[in-house]
């Protein structure tokens, strides 16, 4: 079954994928299952370890489940400071 | 945890840390540096996604604070256009003995770093950019699909 | 290394510190606590002597320099009268990366606390006063007995 | 033999002595010897390692030789910062 989900890219993400945020419908179960699905996306070849998500603006594991019509945050590697 | 688009006066920010208790005043600035990894850098752009940012940085704080035992603690980062020599983030700590407040404050800036969705990007003098950190998820000649997606 | 009666200003200590590979700046800053050792402060009077306490801190600073891959270093200890909240040291360094300006820092504030010849006599609300560190070798009720060496 | 020592007095052992700076003519050898011998006048109980000193304004080690005419600075256990 397919979910509707809003998904946000961020810094080289948002780049590759020319958009900040769009409108998905996607059969996935969790944020990892995102991640893999949107890869044409949002470009990365990161291992999923070395980037982060958030779940409506909380972050989360890749394992976290995703619910029809939640916001799905992905982040490339962070780099603070 | 600030973040601000605004230059970062630290000496302003330590006044929020005085304590008549407090025998310590450790602080950590992250400037600028006009290199990184042999190239040299024009100027930096931070991109900060603010509401996971501060979530993130006031749950790092508050980790310090039960680790050590502090006085007070605070940080902020910048976002947007910096230049060489600008300070990108601060983060000051006060505690009655010097142990506590070297080891928070080193704690807090290592927690920001690897934590809080921040990234940056380099300007080169010789011309291009790159994320930092991001060497295989931001190509230069990337192209943008249109979405296609079901 | 500079010994001072006058306000520490941090602020103005950093200035000197900046540097176009400068990425990290770690101060310590030493403020004068409302107590200590379960008595209540009143103020602090800090004796330096002051040839030897430069000599040694250009020391320990040479020592760091040669321990780290830093870029600048200073140090600035107060002597005389210092109230609550006063700033009684200040140590800044500034390196390319973090880590040895963390390391740095730690290392010169420890050294100058166990090598340069300072002593801090400590007066209580109480009424009494003590120097800190030495309590078998200034007895209150001390006598001064006339000198009778030969 | 003895030797013409100017002896100076810092903090607790100046406030001790009553003086910060006396000539004392002395029979020892080395700055150890100055300090055990002059107990009377700086008060000290503390060990000879928990105090410092310095001759002719440079530190020193306690069995540093002291000359006719040098400068022998004790020093009580320091607290800076």
């Amino acid at each position: 079954m397919k979910k509707n989900i809003t998904v946000r890219y961020f810094a080289g993400f948002r780049e590759h994928a020319g958009v900040s945020e769009e409108e998905v419908s996607l059969a996935v179960s969790n944020a990892g299952d995102v991640f893999e699905r949107l890869k044409h996306r949002h470009g990365s070849e990161e291992p999923l370890g070395h980037c982060k998500v958030a779940v409506n603006d909380e972050m989360a594991d890749w394992d976290a489940v995703v619910n029809d019509g939640d916001t799905v945050l992905l982040f490339p590697p962070v780099a603070g400071g | 945890m600030l973040i601000t688009s605004a230059t970062i006066y630290p000496e302003e920010l330590k006044k929020n840390l005085i304590d008549r208790g407090a025998g310590a005043y450790v602080s950590f600035e992250g400037w600028i540096r006009d290199q990184n990894d042999g190239q040299e850098v024009l100027r930096l752009e931070y991109e900060v996604y603010e509401p996971v940012a501060v979530a993130e940085g006031k749950k790092v704080i508050a980790g310090a604070m039960q680790k050590f035992p502090l006085l007070h603690v605070n940080c902020v980062h910048r976002s947007g256009l910096l230049e060489i020599g600008d300070c990108a983030v601060w983060v000051g700590v006060t505690s009655a003995h010097r142990d506590e407040a070297f080891s928070a404050c080193r704690y807090i800036i290592d927690q920001v770093k690897v934590r809080l969705p921040i990234w940056k990007k380099e300007h080169y003098v010789a011309g291009h950019s790159d994320w930092v950190n991001c060497e295989r998820c931001a190509t230069h000649d990337h192209q943008h699909p249109q979405a296609s997606v079901s």
